[in-house]
């Protein structure tokens, strides 16, 4: 009995272990995020007081007020910011999946000459970094007149994220046998059918988290985006917080402001996706 | 009418070769070329003179240039290292929680929902040394009286930016991971247990060798996103200060958009890309080989 | 060696409970199989026994040792599970070792326990090949040997034949009996197959729904079923049962035949008590084609539906009382289907139960 | 050629009349685009953008709004891609000699009389050569010495300082006087005595200034590099000294302005120079705890008795490559004539034209606080000396504040962070052409 005491007590004690550790890395993930939740509705003065303020005493909407307010008293024009984001982010996101679903199929189903290199020479396209991207792409953008267009930035985002796309849902479709297209098409599908009726919704789990990461990857984009983007017709939200920085001052109960705004959304879409999220990670990453 | 009929295969791909060449191989060629030029944004004409290699030889021959490429190779090792670890951690804590734990997986993606930008910007707030999050609740706590200079001094700047950049980036590795261990058959696990494992010797023994392609996966698409960082390092400290945490990436910005000299720019540019390279091939090599031990190549 | 005991051992998961306060021995060395439909609880009682699963009340010992708290590498026990449960990232050789590698017990001990268990089951040829490249048999056997390599004081099946083909499925039953006979160990064997319950255990345990019914030999349950539900799940095909009445010293089934009080049931009874009579197929053959009937027997006339000759017999179904009745044929001649036949019933072999308990009567 | 001129002559008398008043419907249908500095306190400007287009029927279209860094590196990426369709673009004298051929000289579209109602300093520091490439808006920097008047007037303060150096405690004039205070005040980590800007081009102008004052140069004529001398080290030490006595915040060297700012504003700076924009921020309640405790100077003197005095300013540029350089510069003229510059220096910054100096002078009379700004600042803007004026400005400062950083962190010493960064400035500059 003893014996026994003495594991249940360990248990016990592995079980609170497992409570504190998991609170306070939570916490470690939430503070710095709700720090700049909690900004937003401060004034600056308060956020930079030193000593420092740590009940907040004036909560207020003032940030957001003046976020939404006419140019002048610190206006941003934080709608069409958010029009451009959402339409850049979801247009590109729709398209990536499409071209990497094609992609990804053509790896998944077909056996062909130099399908390793293909693939990791896809992959590595990804590898180059932003910045020496930026320039000669603005150059290409500026010659083709796509600078400062909505099209110009879901061509790159879309470049951005169809070899991950690709990664994910060829990982997806290997997991869908081939005899379930066959059976749908001895069923009276054409081949087109029995993708869309039989392989594609399979697949879903894949596509779901390979869109939910081209979304976030585009949503949250700013050194492309800050190069190809002029005016507030196409600035996104990344690039809309350095409204807030000017040469001499930084406002920063603003830009957290600006930044509750960019989380807000991507928040609610991720929690949607989760389930999904997992599965398709699950499935797409092992056999591939 | 013999008409060339491409495989299907080819058709598919298509679209995604199309724009990956448009957007990021015609660009990448203009710049390789540039860096065979003396291209000074402010001149255009200098794009149209030949130099050779001159860009590559100053490259390699400076100094700055080679301990900023260290000083990259150490952080990204570091940082992709550490990220691994707190996520797998984090995996393993969140996987071991029954309910809640929708919650709980949106909660620990919470980092992603934030613009590297905003991190950066956030980072050098939480760390600045007057005002900042971290000295303050420091010096109330009565845990330190000095204003801990976290940007400035060489060792807590280059951590400073470590955390920052873990805090964005670790979120990537524990969902890849806990798919991973979704994906964990439950019989070997049990089968352990019986066998007379301790849980840590189950986790190290079966658990490990099961989410390792997750691991690589993990590691292969952050080695492909590792320039992200730029954003968070630019904010925070540029380099700074006295070039204590110049990395490649803020050095290639800086000599390519501020000093407008693109052409040497470039070639510092193509010598990293060669970095990238090497370490995704080699995470996907990594990747390939973990798979092949679980039986699940192809 | 060890003995095994369960005393009021409850499975809840929140609100729903699943095994309810069940009490069992096992003893040293003895063969126990764990049978019932899906859902029973017998996968989660030998879970528990594990240590995979713990105990919601009650109190499991292995040996003279209370375990309910213990982790399971802590109670010395081996298990072989439906999905053999391979480490596909060793070889089997390395499988085979594992535990003992575990237990850090030094290189050459593990190598003759690894080869001992390859011997016996003869994987030696395979000893270099992952999981992967196994068959479903040879990957059985690795779990066996895995299982017998630790020398544990209790071995746990969970249901490891289910996965294979019928005719590798009766090969491996007879190795796993050879394997008990030869390391002599307690074991505790669970599956929905009746067929490998009774072939296999010293001891049978019937469950359902989390309760045992009944716990007995194989032919103990089989002949002497504790109520309706053991008497239907033990014995292919299962019991054919029919409700009747009792009235004077006979049982009038609705809508067929009367028929006598069985003997060893006829103190038992009262006049008007409402009850199930069961028997067997082997018990209800067409005259001219059955057993010699020693004791009483009746006899009724009933048409055959269907007939499935299976070579030295037939079975033969029939409707009594509008439900369905199998019967056999010895020396079997072709039946046409609506022919009609008489029947004998070999009343010292007849089941009672009562209608409301379904508990047997005897 | 002769044509030319003639179309030049007739803009410039056209001008004459618009320079100051557009006149109805002249430039009907044109339309201007503009790439403008955004941020709150440029913006009010902006609506008078408006009335220009209602008073010439052109219309204005700003395709870009953006800080001056990334305002930056766009005309940069511009310029390599021949993206040059627009006219307008925001400019500043700092970075203004980056871009020699991107702006138009906008004398042939002015008269003299009306480019000599701007401050002749402000002038000179818009032209590269002869080329006047910019009109200055009411955006003039330059910095005064702004402190905490409760550290002179606090008593002990007072006692110890007359103990320890002999002397009264009162604002100083001299930089050695203010790195002796400021080691005076700190209390560290809660008070310091001041705080310099530690990074970027920020620390390489208080270098250059600081340089000037201790009476040597930055560059030579033939722009090789001079600040490798006595006066350059002893400028340097001024910066390394304060930093080893702990008297700035440990984190000064990757402070912007906008540290600095809020720095001073936070109340625990007693020393700060900066910037005139600052001034309303510092005294208003709602910014700032040192407001109503703000003094003003003008800006101490070096050991060669000259007084600090970088500067630059905003304003507004024509490309070359506009189509319509009359109505861009009729643009750029109403955006800084008298009435704009009224309109934009009623908010604190210092104008650029004479005129607007003593509009604002006496329009402040009666504030006590903003009287004392003005004074200080037009004390300082007499002072004022442009940044360097090659086009390397930026490229030189990118190499030499690492060097400034690594002495004053105590990676290098003096000497060796100067020569080396001297050494690098050279090899740039023969690198460049310039000699």
């Amino acid at each position: 009995m003893n014996e026994n005491l003495q594991y249940r007590i360990r248990a016990r004690l592995l079980k609170v272990l497992h409570f504190v550790t998991l609170f306070i890395a939570m916490a470690i993930i939430c503070v710095p995020g709700l720090w700049v939740v909690l900004n937003s509705f401060r004034p600056t003065v308060e956020i930079m007081a030193k000593p420092p303020v740590w009940v907040p005493g004036d909560l207020n909407l003032d940030n957001y007020r003046a976020m939404f307010g006419a140019v002048g008293e610190g206006g941003v024009p934080v709608l069409q910011y958010f029009t451009n984001s959402l339409i850049i982010s979801v247009t590109s996101t729709l398209i990536a999946i499409l071209v990497g679903m094609a992609g990804g199929y053509a790896f998944a189903r077909f056996r062909f000459k130099g399908k390793a290199s293909i693939f990791i020479g896809l992959m590595l396209t990804r590898a180059v970094p932003g910045v020496s991207l930026s320039l000669p792409l603005f150059i290409v953008m500026a010659k083709t007149g796509l600078i400062d267009t909505h099209m110009g930035l879901i061509l790159v985002y879309v470049a951005l994220n169809v070899p991950f796309t690709i990664w994910l849902i060829d990982g997806f479709f290997r997991q869908v046998p081939v005899e379930l297209a066959e059976a749908a098409e001895i069923d009276g599908c054409t081949r087109w059918q029995a993708f869309w009726k039989v392989e594609f919704p399979v697949a879903r789990a894949g596509v779901a988290s390979a869109g939910i990461f081209a979304f976030l990857t585009s949503w949250n984009e700013y050194a492309l985006a800050s190069q190809l983007t002029r005016s507030t017709f196409s600035k996104t939200m990344p690039v809309g917080l350095r409204d807030f920085t000017s040469e001499f001052t930084i406002n920063w109960g603003g830009m957290c402001a600006l930044a509750v705004l960019m989380i807000i959304p991507a928040l609610i879409l991720t929690f949607l996706v989760q389930k999904h999220l997992i599965a398709g990670l699950t499935f797409g990453g092992v056999k591939g | 009418m013999s008409r060339f009929r491409p495989p299907p295969w080819f058709v598919l791909l298509l679209p995604a070769i199309i724009i990956l060449s448009a957007v990021v191989l015609i660009p990448l060629l203009l710049s390789l070329y540039s860096s065979f030029t003396p291209y000074r944004l402010t001149r255009p004409e200098t794009l149209y003179k030949w130099i050779g290699t001159y860009n590559y030889e100053k490259a390699i021959e400076s100094a700055h240039f080679w301990a900023a490429f260290g000083r990259t190779i150490l952080l990204l090792t570091i940082a992709l290292n550490l990220e691994m670890l707190m996520g797998l951690g984090l995996a393993l804590l969140v996987n071991k929680v029954t309910y809640g734990q929708r919650t709980l997986r949106t909660v620990m993606m919470f980092p992603m929902m934030f613009s590297p930008i905003l991190v950066g910007f956030q980072f050098k707030f939480i760390f600045n040394d007057n005002v900042g999050l971290v000295n303050n609740a420091l010096q109330s706590l009565g845990l330190s009286n000095v204003a801990i200079p976290w940007l400035v001094d060489g060792q807590l700047a280059f951590f400073s930016i470590l955390v920052a950049e873990m805090w964005s980036s670790t979120s990537v590795f524990a969902i890849l991971i806990l798919a991973g261990l979704f994906a964990v058959p439950r019989d070997p696990i049990e089968a352990a247990k019986v066998d007379g494992c301790t849980p840590w010797q189950s986790f190290r023994h079966i658990t490990l060798p099961y989410i390792m392609p997750f691991i690589y996966i993990a590691l292969a698409i952050r080695s492909l996103d590792v320039a992200r960082a730029y954003d968070i390092v630019q904010i925070m400290t540029n380099g700074g200060p006295a070039r204590r945490t110049e990395l490649l990436w803020t050095l290639i910005g800086r000599t390519g958009y501020v000093d407008a000299k693109m052409g040497y720019a470039n070639a510092m540019g193509y010598i990293s890309i060669f970095l990238a390279i090497f370490f995704t091939i080699y995470f996907f090599r990594k990747l390939n080989a973990a798979r092949s031990e679980l039986g699940m190549a192809g | 060696m060890a003995k095994v005991n369960l005393r009021k051992v409850v499975k809840k998961y929140g609100a729903l409970q699943v095994v309810h306060g069940i009490d069992l021995e096992i003893d040293d060395n003895e063969f126990v199989v764990l049978v019932g439909p899906s859902g029973c609880g017998k996968s989660t009682t030998l879970r528990m026994i594990a240590g995979l699963e713990a105990i919601s009340d009650g109190e499991i010992s292995i040996g003279e040792r209370v375990v309910n708290d213990l982790p399971p590498r802590n109670r010395n026990i081996s298990m072989v599970f439906q999905n053999y449960a391979l480490y596909p990232h060793m070889t089997v050789r390395e499988n085979l070792g594992f535990s003992l590698k575990i237990a850090k017990r030094p290189q050459e001990e593990i190598d003759r326990a690894v080869e001992a268990a390859a011997q016996i089951l003869s994987l030696s040829e395979y000893m270099d090949r992952k999981p992967g490249a196994l068959s479903g048999g040879q990957r059985q056997r690795v779990a066996m040997g895995r299982a017998i390599v630790r020398h544990p004081d209790v071995f746990l099946f969970d249901e490891p034949l289910s996965n294979l083909d019928a005719k590798l499925r009766t090969q491996m039953r007879t190795e796993i009996k050879k394997l008990h006979q030869k390391v002599k160990s307690t074991i505790v064997y669970v599956t929905h197959d009746q067929v490998e319950a009774m072939t296999l255990a010293d001891r049978i345990v019937i469950m359902r729904d989390g309760h045992i019914e009944q716990v007995g030999t194989p032919l103990e349950v089989f002949e002497t079923p504790a109520n309706t539900f053991v008497a239907t799940f033990i014995g292919s095909p299962p019991m054919n049962l029919l409700a009747g009445r009792v009235a004077d010293g006979e049982i009038a089934i609705e809508g067929g035949p009367q028929i006598a009080v069985p003997d060893p049931f006829s103190g038992k009874v009262v006049n008007g008590q409402e009850v199930i009579l069961g028997f067997r197929s082997d018990n209800l053959m067409p005259a001219g084609h059955a057993m010699p009937m020693e004791g009483g027997f009746t006899e009724f006339d009933m048409k055959v539906d269907l007939s499935e000759p299976l070579g030295t017999e037939t079975l033969l179904f029939g409707s009594l009382a509008g439900k369905e009745v199998q019967a056999k044929m010895l020396n079997p001649r072709p039946v046409s289907d609506g022919e009609e036949l008489r029947f004998q019933l070999d009343l010292t072999r007849c089941h009672l139960f009562d209608a409301n308990s379904q508990q047997s009567l005897r | 050629m002769g044509n030319q001129r003639l179309k030049s002559l007739l803009c410039a008398t056209a001008l004459v009349a618009v320079a100051g008043n557009a006149a109805a419907g002249e430039f009907d249908g044109v339309t201007l685009q503009a790439k403008l500095i955004g941020g709150q306190q440029y913006e009010a400007l902006y609506a008078r953008i408006g009335e220009w287009e209602e008073k010439t029927g052109a219309k204005v279209d700003v395709i870009s709004k953006k800080n001056h860094f990334e305002l930056d590196k766009e005309f940069k990426s511009d310029l390599a891609a021949g993206t040059l369709g627009w006219c307008v673009g925001s400019n500043h004298s700092s970075f203004a000699s980056q871009y020699p051929s991107l702006y138009t000289d906008l004398t042939p579209f002015l008269t003299a009389d009306f480019i000599a109602e701007y401050v002749p300093s402000n002038i000179a520091a818009s032209k590269i050569g002869d080329a006047l490439v910019m009109l200055p808006r009411a955006q003039f920097d330059v910095s005064a010495l702004y402190y905490l008047k409760s550290v002179y007037e606090d008593d002990d303060n007072k006692a110890a300082y007359k103990a320890k150096t002999g002397r009264d405690l009162a604002p100083p004039d001299t930089w050695d006087e203010y790195k002796e205070q400021a080691i005076f005040f700190t209390d560290a980590p809660n008070f310091y005595g001041t705080q310099y800007a530690g990074k970027d081009e920020a620390i390489v102008g208080r270098f250059y200034e600081l340089v000037i004052a201790e009476g040597g140069q930055l560059f030579n004529d033939d722009w090789s590099p001079a600040f490798n001398s006595d006066a350059g080290k002893r400028a340097l030490k001024w910066f390394v000294d304060l930093y080893e006595a702990g008297a700035v915040p440990p984190g000064t060297t990757s402070y912007l302005w906008d540290d600095l700012g809020q720095g001073f504003a936070s109340g625990t700076i007693a020393l700060n120079l900066d910037w005139p924009g600052w001034a309303g921020f510092f005294n208003g309640e709602d910014s700032s705890k040192a407001a109503g405790n703000v003094g003003v100077k003008v800006q101490p003197a070096g050991t060669a008795g000259v007084r600090t005095g970088w500067s630059g300013h905003h304003g507004f540029s024509v490309t070359e490559s506009c189509d319509n350089k009359e109505a861009a510069a009729s643009l750029v003229a109403w955006l800084t004539n008298e009435d704009s510059q009224k309109l934009e220096s009623s908010a604190g910054p210092l104008p650029t034209r004479t005129a607007v100096w003593g509009h604002v002078v006496s329009s402040a009379e009666g504030d006590a606080y903003r009287t004392e700004v003005l004074k200080a600042f037009q004390a300082a803007a007499s002072h004022a000396f442009p940044a360097p004026q090659t086009p390397y400005w930026i490229e030189a400062t990118n190499l030499i504040y690492p060097e400034l950083q690594a002495a004053i962190l105590g990676d290098k010493s003096i000497d060796d962070a100067l020569s080396d960064a001297s050494e690098a400035v050279d090899e740039m500059m023969q690198e460049n052409g310039v000699y």
